[in-house]
């Protein structure tokens, strides 16, 4: 059985790559100016986050990594206590105490957010003994990087996972194929001696994939297959999306090297200039995604220039809102360890 | 009430939770070791054969699974084994389980327990006989239970499931074959309620885990010598019970503090560190500390012995400190 | 003499020893972290191509890898960047690299460096900012550095090579970027000799790593009070210089504390126990410790500043003591 | 290159495992009169461990678990001081401190013993680093069980030691198959969802053969081959030996369930009886081993008595020495944590 998406949700899918790509935006511009500690943008690898999501039914659970705006926007968290929680905000989905490393949405599914490379793994696989005891049909699923694989206790997670056929959807970013991070001085990840990443979850008996993780067509279709397999009890399923990181991570390389979007420039590529252009013309995919929906007689310019008009009024909004949030009192710092 | 073991007490409490929560399930059956009483455990495995399984030997994953599931809303009881083997799974413990209800700003709880066996077991060497619960009282987040006796483990084990916080029940293997009255029925202790094992006025003892009991020895032997002591037991470090511990130390101006941990940065530093903070007024000696030293556990039965905490040890510094 | 920075003194210190002696290595670049001198490490690069490697993120292989190349007579420095993250290698740490001098009879030695950068960083949050050296103190067989200084780092970091113990150097982030005088050549600085910041007569301070300069701070205005504190900085916890420590409470008769890591069984703990225990005919006024509370580390600024340890905190504690 | 065993290697060879067996049969005698903590014995993997030791030189390093009787005995370590060890005096390798579980003769290139399950295996791999640097010909091993990759530092010792393509030998001894101690309470081990524990290391990029490990001669040319691999500058090789692990572990099943091993019963089958009958006969290496040096006419049975005798002779010594030996003076528990 072949998944593909249909119109409403291929309107749905570009709007969560909009918001995910105005939101990071969002964050870099609102940086400038406002208390941040470190982060990771999402910005390259939409398609991947955006597709695995439409996948996703509202009871699956999710856990996530330091790089994880984008899953938490896409899968339809309010920007505003997104960012104000990013900001260290009362507002914030965690008073402000999580900050990027650690956002929360519980309404969203998501559990936890852990900023140890690897951490969220186990905790999926946690989350998914517990929906397996529930008997229901829904599952949990865990993003993380390349780098995550480096970390045994993935490779213990996933030999769990098999081992009791837990409904467990691994969806491993591998974003350091060209990454252009590594020269700005990014933390070096990949460092894996597997040819091939999908070998591993294999060696344990899970069934994985790899796709080009900037088609969200393709990434769609093997997300929904696999979500349908977990789901009827076939146990858990791999994913591994080759997608390409963006700089835009702080400290490291804060700068949003490509500039805002300028959605025209999907069809017009000579709007596309400077020092990147090969490269956004290559590996953007939000403008991969819109030139395909254009293309193929999906969607209007002028139908995406809405989505893209209100997506960027939103974000405003959720700008609005989370510099008038106010910072947490210093006092409550001493509350909530325990229930 | 009913004259049981420890270990059945422990099982009693465990089986207790099982029967009235389909959520509680149990992640490794080593609950009880090796312990010749380890088929006490069958009857669980009898009566919720679907809620009892054997992970691998992956303690890092095991224990995020069962964070995990704690924070999808299950309530795992996860048996870690050996204490010394928590190492393996110290980031999920001290980075994930302590942390995410804190940093999720309340939106998450953990109701996990994780249970072990601390200690000197009797040739454990170095690598089988750790107390970890002095490394996991500098995290902020868990809570930690070390029960002493059939009586408060079956009550205090009731009382860590029901909790929605993270918990950490530590048991020592000596602890295990000890016979005692235990109510009938399902009853929980509830923490941070110090328990005075044995009342007296010239010092304060405050021990924990299985040193409760070489306490009580110790306190026997001081009482024939016409030395009357007090005997506290926390019975949980996180919270403690600071209040019981400072009224008896008011009482006595003596304190020696015991503990299986070897002396840096131990429980005993923790409390007796803490009544030198907030008791200090009543202090009428200095503060003994009565536990391993800081060496690796030795193999050899006639080392072990030297570095472990006896009554032996326990008196000596009651009679220095009460000089 | 020049004036150099804390990270440039520490870069130094490492450059001194690979050009010595060819079995050090250096095995994770990240040395200084994220910090904006980690370009320092280029030098090491440049000079040394082929004994700097930066290892898959594998904590705790990375950290077994370096406690068996020292097995094998190897002396490396394994960098392990944010100190939280040392838990991932906790059980190489605390069951491998601590115990296999003493349970081998000797026979084996264990000469490796851990490098880690502690505390509190500004927006670091639950995860980033642990302080694990209480934990370690609780484990017998690591040599625990803490080092304070530009001068210090550069002797001390050479000692923890030469040593042939495994030994622990924990650096903090707002250190890097001190300036100050620092000795030109290579120079050891004995391990378990405290160093008197500054002298004074109405209390002493007890601090370690980054706390030090905000102790030295807080004499600063406490001398303006007319407040003279003793400041000292003990620069290694294992091994422990006690002695200086107790002379000067013995002079001064009341003594603050201060850690970055949370209270209990904080090496803040260990410290004003050790002199409860043997100090305690010294005392005036109970000993206070002041140190993060018991919660996770919060993200936002103001919830970080208000359980970091500050100047204010400290002078409070002192003016506490010395009422 | 087809590596096979000379007629002296074939010799030695016996005498190895001989020294193993009957090393571990005085353990389990002396057992019953003597304190030991828990102990592991290594009867029933002989051939394994002799026919990797056969195919080392004296300067590599070897780190090895809980089951680590064999393997120091079968490189010719004295079984005076082994057995002293293990009753914990003065006189044993490690003085007494170390015990069956950290059992460490370094004179005999043994690193350590870790107790911790997959901990030597990174050790092993440190040293492998060391070795490489100081860029001669020797070679670390690492032993360990099955159970030992399911910890995932194992996973990240073999990607670390492929990545830096160091000269490791990693030997797994697959105890599992047809154990019969699950049934009376031991540890489950091989708890993996691998179909094949070999695909593991081969995910990795590590070269790595599966072969029976109670067959010597496959044994011995498979570790030759892959030794030579190795310091031909080749990376790190794995073996899987799958062996069939005996009881007689303290205190699961302390039982010699086997009884005193009867070299006789290698050419009789007559003479083996009992419960385990079958198991014997068709699992025993040790008389598997005889019976082919017999059938193939190296060794004459009168030979291979001989050595037996010799072999019996030293462990009747070992046994004084070690019983004779004093326990260590208490207050030295206190010495020797640091150099
Ligand atoms: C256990 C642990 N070790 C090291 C780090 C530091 N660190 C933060 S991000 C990162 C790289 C992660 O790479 P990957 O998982 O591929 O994610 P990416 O940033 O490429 O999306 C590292 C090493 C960490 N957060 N956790
Ligand atoms: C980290 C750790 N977890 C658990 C144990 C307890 N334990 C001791 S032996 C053993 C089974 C090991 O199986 P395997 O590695 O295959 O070795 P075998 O005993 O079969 O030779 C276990 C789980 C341990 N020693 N270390
Ligand atoms: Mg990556
Ligand atoms: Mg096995």
């Amino acid at each position: 059985m072949e998944y593909q998406l249909s119109d409403r949700q291929n309107k749905d899918l570009l709007e969560r790559m909009l918001m995910m790509r105005r939101f990071e935006e969002t964050v870099a511009a609102t940086a400038e100016d406002h208390f941040f500690g470190h982060y990771h943008l999402y910005i390259g690898q939409e398609a991947t986050g955006a597709a695995v999501i439409e996948a996703l039914g509202t009871d699956d659970l999710i856990l996530t990594t330091h790089r994880n705006h984008g899953h938490i926007i896409g899968r339809g968290a309010d920007p505003g206590p997104t960012l104000a929680e990013i900001l260290g905000r009362a507002d914030g989905f965690n008073g402000g105490r999580g900050g990027t490393l650690h956002l929360t949405s519980r309404d969203q599914g998501f559990l936890s957010t852990s900023a140890v490379v690897g951490g969220g793994i186990g905790l999926a696989v946690g989350a998914g003994y517990a929906l397996k005891r529930a008997a229901g049909t829904a599952i949990s699923v865990a993003f993380f990087g390349d780098g995550a694989l480096e970390e045994g206790t993935a490779y213990e997670s996933l030999n769990l996972a098999s081992l009791w056929s837990l409904p467990v959807l691994f969806v491993c970013e591998n974003n350091s194929l060209g990454a252009p991070g590594a020269s700005a001085g990014e933390y070096p990840s990949s460092v894996n001696a597997a040819k091939d990443l999908i070998d591993i979850p294999r060696s344990v008996g899970i069934a994985a994939q790899s796709v080009d993780g900037a088609d969200a067509g393709a990434v769609y279709a093997i997300a929904a297959t696999a979500v349908a397999a977990i789901r009827a009890g076939q146990g858990p399923a791999f994913i591994e999306a080759k997608t390409v990181r963006w700089p835009g991570s702080r400290p490291i390389w804060p700068e949003l090297a490509t500039g805002i979007t300028n959605l025209a420039a999907a069809t017009d590529g000579a709007l596309i200039s400077g020092q990147h252009a090969a490269w956004i013309n290559e590996h953007d995919p939000v403008l991969a995604r819109v030139r395909c929906l254009i293309e193929d007689n999906i969607l209007l310019p002028a139908e995406i220039d809405e989505i893209d008009r209100r997506v960027i009024g939103t974000m405003e909004a959720a700008k609005s809102m989370a510099l008038a949030s106010p910072l947490p009192e210093p006092e409550s710092a001493l509350e909530g360890v325990f229930t | 009430m009913s004259k049981i073991t420890y270990a059945k007490a422990l099982i009693d409490g465990l089986h207790g939770c099982m029967s009235e929560d389909d959520r509680v399930s149990v992640i490794g059956s080593y609950i009880l070791g090796l312990s010749p009483l380890n088929n006490l455990v069958d009857r669980l495995r009898e009566d919720f054969e679907d809620r009892i399984s054997d992970p691998p030997i992956s303690e890092a994953a095991v224990a995020a699974t069962g964070i995990g599931a704690a924070m999808a809303g299950d309530r795992p009881f996860v048996d870690i084994g050996t204490a010394s083997f928590i190492f393996e799974a110290w980031s999920q413990i001290v980075n994930e389980a302590a942390n995410a209800h804190y940093m999720s700003g309340g939106q998450i709880s953990v109701p996990v327990v994780f249970h072990m066996l601390h200690g000197l077991r009797g040739g454990g060497g170095a690598q089988h006989s750790h107390s970890p619960q002095a490394m996991l009282f500098n995290c902020p987040g868990l809570e930690i239970v070390l029960p002493s006796s059939p009586a408060d483990v079956k009550g205090l084990i009731r009382q860590a499931i029901l909790s929605d916080n993270p918990t950490i029940v530590i048991d020592h293997a000596k602890l295990l074959a000890i016979e005692d009255d235990v109510p009938d029925g399902n009853y929980e202790i509830p923490f941070g309620q110090a328990n005075i094992r044995r009342a007296g006025g010239d010092a304060t003892i405050v021990a924990t885990s299985f040193t409760v009991q070489t306490a009580l020895e110790a306190a026997e032997i001081l009482s024939k010598r016409g030395i009357s002591v007090e005997v506290i037991d926390p019975r949980t470090i996180v919270p403690l019970d600071m209040e019981t511990i400072l009224a008896s130390v008011e009482k006595t101006g003596r304190l020696v503090v015991i503990d299986e941990a070897n002396l840096r940065c131990s429980v005993a530093s923790e409390i007796g560190m803490s009544v030198a903070e907030q008791g200090f007024s009543s202090l009428k000696a200095p503060i003994i500390r009565v536990t391993r030293p800081d060496v690796p556990v030795p193999f050899s039965p006639p080392l072990e012995s030297y570095i472990a905490v006896d009554a032996g040890k326990i008196v000596k510094a009651v009679e220095t400190v009460t000089e």
